[in-house]
């Protein structure tokens, strides 16, 4: 066994240091009846090449993005991985490491850590950003769960502009805190503001928007923001942080907590995980922050270093009363976005948003134009949008899906008031020849 | 002895030039006018994020230089105690990498994700194979998240059968998420002191199993490396009395093929697939955390499940499951680190998953044979995977757990957990992993024990370390005192 | 300020432990008897070679263990001169990589390797026409090679027009490989000598070009760095007695897009992609040499050729080529490498590559500028892509250029070439190649003027450097007086 | 440029410093006439996600042995190349440095050198080996000139068993030398040992043979070896290292250089290269050696140490009197057999030559019965075998390839004399459903 290095031999010794005569009799303390008394019902041990050979059929099976036109959004985006972070996320130190509690033999990953935090802090527009959260779901169930934390309240109003899977995720975080979600709902395209100013009370722990919402537009945040805080609630806002190296951030929006799903920085699609959830917020509620903070401190000698600090927030310490129940989070998630946003840097990033703002323009347009096909909503959008078709778009998606080209989302799933409802994404990756055989393609299968 | 480096002290904003790049990026093909024309100037930013500004050789010199001031498994024996710092195979990197995998989008039509579906839902049936459960969700993004599915879990099934119990046991000697995790699902947390041998209290349990009491939450074996071995009488008395029995599943190693959670009673047990399954722990994550339950509990698993249509062979997401707790993520797991489990599980195969067991019980065992002349034990008799030691004796000298983890740095090794379990004094949670070699072990063993001579003859040289690490012992209340969370330019 | 790290001082042989594995092989899924079945038993090995018993953990904690031993241009500014250290992009090794090409046969049917071959026939062309040359070989698997390669066809020319000619003139300021391939190809070496500026002495030249010299080799920026302005009237000079100029490319990053050998009039030059062309030097190599030609001696050029049929666009590789010097290497040539210089002229295009010659040539005269005030001039003027400097100054202080560089590597930066070329007294080559920020070339010029002051000021300082490496100065002497050249078990 | 860092304020503050105006100040010394009045006519620079997908459609259009099953051989083999090896060739310290001339700074380099240079003297049997010469055909051509060196003789009898590349490799570098070849031509399969004898007198400096030779057969290398030390010449033989974990080595067979292509050792097959030269002999002749070698030593604190030893055989020092003219060698190469040899290790080595040979026979019935076709020799063979077909080979192969088979070498292209002969190789991956596939697809082609 490759994985296994004692020898037989070295075994028998071992052994006789302790003082047995197997490992039979080490394990004494567990009952026979307990005792599992035949070989588990697993395949038998493969060959590595054999193995390698039924994998890589496995995964030729599945029409992944090198091998369609990936036009499918919904939370997680075919933005471009520059070469270098898989070299660099791949070194052992890195990639073999715990979280850093030897802060003396884990500089490395703190500093990196430290710089996330840094450029989730500047692409949010907020004070303070942690160490990453497990998703774009989660981090922005947690957000709703520190709002009610900070505010002492237990209702939230949840605009329907946000994504529905998210949505689903912050209704299971609900449910032990009893904290009650008030949906507010869409009209053309953004919150309905109106619904919004009436489902807002003085119980109101937050008002949570996403922005570009779920159906791709751009949303009326400040006003959004404006309501909550009139109500002493918190504005809680769900944006993906690869748009804001273009977009306003959150925090110039009035937002008191910004989380998002950074999988468009760098991380792979791989069927939706793992994925970054980003977290940020003002630094007067740093101490209700979830997850882990790393901190510029001095060694003995004064030299800077870095550490995990605030940990009473924890559950290491603080158990039951921690702000959450996170540990292991997606560190090596958050260092591919680090080297993402270093490579693509000031310039680069805004460059990603321009480019997929204009390709998902002309795709509207051309998708558009095909006879029935229009777009669903007058809102602007930005690098995702709503399409109405006159034809089931399931049927849709299955009919390109052989044409390889990945159409995009059919919102049916999702709420049956959207059954003709497809939404489509463009990153910077779509090529015009790609929007160009989508649009002939659709114009086919809608014929 | 010991050779010294050039310090590295950068941060990539200290590195950056206006106007350098380190991107590479298409031209425009589509003829749009730009952003500003297409998008209301409230939505564009005023000013630009102030991101780093570097070339790629900036970029890739300074991670190189940052990776190089960490330890990991791949340099060095890591022994930290609970967290299975094993050997992770680079053939399941190679795997998780295949376009097929890595470039999937999550919403793909059923249709072309067969191969995907397929590896999940074979995953699921071995890990419950190996659980003794009789489902699995692989959706937990991590151990703590499997823990918050299953007490969910738990507290549906009662209120299903209409009983609203408010309580949940969990030991003084468990995991900080286990408490967490369980107030995080609303139930109030009512703490056991373990008897002596730090094993579950019989008799207290007995006394804290009212009718409120929703569940009970154990680690197995224990975090003192214990196999807990009245675990049927516990899980007995238990359910007799309408309580379901939790299994903290992250000391899975020590169990592989021997004996399984669901055998011993468990309704519900997670697992960390970065310890136990070898995907790796990436400076923190990210890991995944299936959960696995009974039958009784399966209606209540999070939405969606994968199935298989028995006659097509299609695989597909179930999501019409009106008593699912829910999602716990926006999409369906950790898909990559699946990938990895199952590459592992395969290569692994019946025998070598218990030949992991056995080697990780034997390693554990040797250490604390080898240590326990002087260092004190936390329990009696053969441990599990790990062995929990405490520094008891050196801090009579002054010399602390965190001071002999400090000294470890300098002799070539991480150090082990320390102060875990609370319940030991000056802990030293030590978990070799099978995949240590005796050299390795006897290495570490050795700079334990010379460690324990210094703290007589020599502690200075203890409360100095680390000394060959690129920075020595940092600040903690200064970084508390004062947070500085991120980076600012020099004024 | 220099931090220590505990050494690690093991070879692999010394990890083995009879019986332990690291490999996994498939059974035997054929129904034949086994190898001593099969083969007569005169050809089985009596007893085993003494290889290593490893686990997979072991092979890779040692080796990333070893890695962290040396520098690298990943990690360090390595002004190594000659050897252009520039950045070697990762998403060339991404492309080499890709299963089309790193899987492909060498002798697979060339219906079936179409692509390989358009790669090959492309990167040919465009070697060609930065060179200002009319055909080129990829097939030469180094620099020596290409030389090798080059004078040979020099060679076959002078023999098809009935000339036997003899020698070839080579620069005292030559690499090692230019006398040596000439050698190689059954030249009488003549050495030029250079003139007080360090070029070729045209009186010299003048009065040796007689009717027995074949060739006149030469490198153009020459080894000090600057180039031959007189480069026409040498090589009129040649033409007019039928000697063939040959251009060592090895400096060709200092001329791309300003000026091409063809243009100079040279008749052959090879290519170093390892340098020039991003491909990596690996420890020691693997490289690439391709060699370019004018017309006239493109009869001779090593087979195959890829060649390209005008109608169909379908490639091949021709073998009918009476007159070739024939074959360099059992294949076609280090593909793996043209791929990746492929890549890199893809990615660079024309004004790329003309901006890669401009700021090689900015930063080494940055350099020279920040450094002349401390260390004596090679030559006057300004330099192209590298600068030799002298430690004469130094070495009256006792400090000589081999100790300069031990010191530099203490101050975190790999060293310049040392003694090379001969005609400069300690000297010091620095070549910064474009890929380094003046960020990278402040640190190390403060470095050697640090360097120059400690020489002065604290001599043994430099002498007792390096100290911060895993060994210190070794004994160059003992290894070559009792040669130990491989591990024998300890009896 | 992501690859040139200097921005434009950068440059025009160094060339204050250095005291010139432009870079094109800088250029003073070019003469006019010689400059480039044009850019370059290669193609414009791409991005590199455009770039990737070229590259990638290149890549697709090649028949490799990822898709195909491979039956190629004729020196380059498709042995499995454990996971590991990618992972540690490619970390930037290895992959990035140069040649190790600063020992300190290169023990990483060195140490791996050293462990390569005793694996390959174990495997061959032989007191040394080099750091490794550019490929096999390379190396035969060295161990020629070597034997020339050695004996003061001119002339080499070299097997019509010896890879017919390499041969032609040997003849150019024989050309400068001017050393003669003469050629031994091969019997049923092995070189005829009469003909040797003839072939082989006191002007003979070395005899060459290939073990197992070209065809796949199992050399007589012992008489061949008698042979030539009675005539006092030098026993050079090539062999592939993978092979040598099972079968009797060189040195055991009297060789006083053995060299062969290493590629089988963990190296892609990369269309042919890079590849490894292996380069080893017996101490007495380590002086006349071409090539690198690393030697052990101590520092000025005692410690073991490692550095490039007898460098007065070496280009760099002794010009135009060096033992050969290498500089850059293939160490990266190296490095990949050194980790693929630690992995497969004592057992592994032996049991891939077990399995190669084993499925190579098995193919070899399973061929051979099919009508029409035979073996061509009746000498043993290993992995690799000779069949004579009904049909012309070329057709053949064209045929199988569209099954996806790479059936095997016509061998016409090397000798007329071969018109019908066709050289299949089998190596331990290739499964038993790929060999009945292949015999099937064959029966088609012939019938
Ligand atoms: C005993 C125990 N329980 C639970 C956890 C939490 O698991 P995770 O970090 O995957 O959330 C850990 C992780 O350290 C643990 O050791
Ligand atoms: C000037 C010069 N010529 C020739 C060579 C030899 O090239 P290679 O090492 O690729 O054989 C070198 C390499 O260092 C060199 O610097």
């Amino acid at each position: 066994m490759r994985y296994i290095p004692n020898t037989p031999a070295q075994q028998r010794e071992m052994l006789a240091t302790i003082g047995a005569s197997s490992v039979e009799d080490l394990l004494g303390r567990i009952p026979p009846k307990a005792r599992l008394s035949r070989p588990l019902a697993v395949a038998p041990a493969m060959a590595e090449t054999d193995l390698v050979r039924q994998l890589r059929a496995m995964a030729g099976r599945n029409a992944h993005a090198e091998a369609c036109a990936c036009f499918l959004g919904g939370g997680s985006y075919d933005h471009a991985i520059p070469s270098p972070i898989n070299h660099l996320i791949s070194r052992g130190e890195f990639f073999t490491a715990y979280t850093p509690y030897q802060p003396e033999a884990s500089q490395g990953t703190l500093r990196t850590i430290f710089e996330y935090q840094t450029m989730m802090a500047e692409l949010t527009g907020m004070d303070v950003a942690n160490a990453s959260i497990y998703d774009g779901g989660s981090a922005l169930a947690e957000a709703m769960l520190m709002a009610a934390a900070v505010t002492g309240r237990r209702v939230v109003a949840m605009s329907g502009g946000v994504n529905p899977l998210y949505r689903q995720v912050a209704e299971t975080y609900a449910e032990g805190p009893d904290v009650r979600i008030a949906s507010v709902p869409v009209g053309d395209g953004g919150t309905d503001l109106d619904a919004l100013r009436r489902a807002v009370t003085e119980k109101t722990a937050a008002v949570i928007v996403q922005y570009p919402n779920f159906f791709g537009c751009l949303e009326d945040v400040r006003t959004a923001g404006e309501i909550a805080h009139a109500a002493g609630a918190l504005l809680v806002v769900a944006a993906d942080p690869v748009n804001l190296g273009l977009l306003t951030p959150p925090g110039a929006m009035g937002a008191d907590i910004a989380v998002g799903e950074g999988q468009g920085l760098g991380v792979p699609l791989g069927f939706g995980g793992p994925n970054l959830g980003v977290f940020a917020c003002r630094m007067e509620l740093v101490r209700r922050m979830p997850g882990r903070l790393v901190g510029q401190t001095v060694d003995i000698e004064g030299r800077r270093g870095f550490v995990l600090t605030l940990q009473t927030r924890e559950q290491h310490i603080r158990r039951e009363k921690a702000t959450s129940n996170i540990c292991t989070n997606v560190a090596l998630c958050a260092l591919m976005a680090t080297i993402y946003v270093a490579i693509l840097g000031k310039q680069g990033l805004r460059r990603v948003g321009e480019l997929s703002a204009a390709k998902a323009h002309y795709a509207a347009d051309a998708l558009a134009a095909v006879p029935g096909v229009r777009l669903r909503y007058h809102a602007p959008f930005f690098k995702e949008f709503t399409l109405e078709l006159p034809v089931s778009p399931d049927r849709v998606v299955k009919r390109l899906l052989k044409d390889r080209i990945l159409a995009g989302i059919p919102l049916k799933t999702f709420d049956r008031a959207h059954r003709s409802a497809l939404l489509v994404a463009v990153t910077e990756q779509r090529t015009r020849g790609e929007i160009d055989a989508y649009a002939a393609a659709l114009a086919r299968a809608v014929a | 002895m010991a050779t010294a480096r050039p310090p590295y002290d950068k941060l990539v904003f200290e590195l950056s030039a206006p106007g350098r790049i380190a991107h590479s990026l298409p031209e425009c093909d589509v003829p749009v006018g730009d952003a500003a024309a297409l998008l209301p100037r409230e939505f564009l930013r005023a000013a630009p994020a102030e991101l780093p500004e570097v070339s790629e050789l900036d970029v890739v010199r300074h991670y190189s230089r940052l990776s190089q001031m960490n330890y990991g498994v791949d340099t060095h024996f890591y022994p930290l105690g609970s967290c299975t710092m094993k050997y992770n195979p680079k053939v399941n990197e190679d795997m998780a990498r295949l376009d097929g995998f890595a470039r999937l989008h999550p919403l793909t039509p059923e249709a072309g994700a067969q191969g995907a579906l397929q590896l999940m839902w074979e995953l699921a049936q071995d890990l419950a194979e190996v659980a003794g459960m009789d489902h699995v969700s692989l959706q937990p993004a991590a151990g703590a998240q499997g823990e918050l599915a299953g007490v969910l879990m738990i507290r549906a099934y009662h209120l299903a059968r209409g009983e609203r119990r408010t309580k949940v046991l969990v030991p003084d000697s468990a995991h900080g998420t286990n408490p967490a995790s369980t107030a995080l699902a609303g139930y109030e947390v009512v703490q056991l002191r373990s008897n002596e041998a730090g094993e579950v209290d019989l008799a207290g349990l007995e006394r804290h199993l009212d009718a409120d009491v929703a569940a009970f939450m154990i680690t197995q074996p224990n975090t003192l490396g214990m196999f807990e071995s009245r675990i049927h009488q516990i899980t007995d008395l238990c359910h007799a009395r309408g309580v379901q029995v939790y299994m903290d599943g992250a000391n899975f190693n020590a169990i592989l093929g021997i004996t399984r959670p669901g055998d011993l009673g468990f309704d519900v047990c997670h697992f960390n697939l970065h310890k136990t399954f070898t995907t790796p722990h990436g400076g923190g994550g990210p890991g995944a955390g299936p959960v696995g339950v009974k039958a009784h509990l399966a209606p209540f698993l999070p939405v969606p499940v994968v199935v298989r249509d028995e006659t097509s062979g299609v695989f597909r997401l179930d999501w019409k499951r009106p008593q699912s707790i829910g999602k716990l993520q926006a999409f369906w797991g950790n898909f990559g680190m699946l990938v990895r489990a199952y590459t592992y599980i395969r290569t692994m195969g019946p025998d070598g998953l218990r030949a992991v067991a056995d080697n990780a019980i034997l390693n554990a065992n040797y250490v604390l044979a080898r240590l326990q002349s002087h260092y004190d034990r936390s329990a009696t008799g053969y441990c599990m995977h790990e062995c929990v030691v405490s520094a008891r004796r050196q801090k009579r000298h002054g010399v602390t757990a965190m001071d002999i983890a400090k000294r470890l740095l300098d002799l070539g090794f991480y150090a082990p957990s320390t102060y875990f379990p609370l319940i030991v004094e000056e802990a030293l949670m030590i978990e070799p992993t099978e995949t240590e070699s005796r050299e390795t072990l006897d290495d570490f063993c050795d700079a334990m024990l010379q460690i324990a001579r210094e703290a007589e003859e020599d502690p200075k040289l203890i409360h100095d370390a680390p000394v060959t690490t690129p920075v020595r012992r940092l600040d903690q209340t200064l970084a508390a005192r004062q947070p500085r969370l991120r980076w600012t330019p020099p004024r």
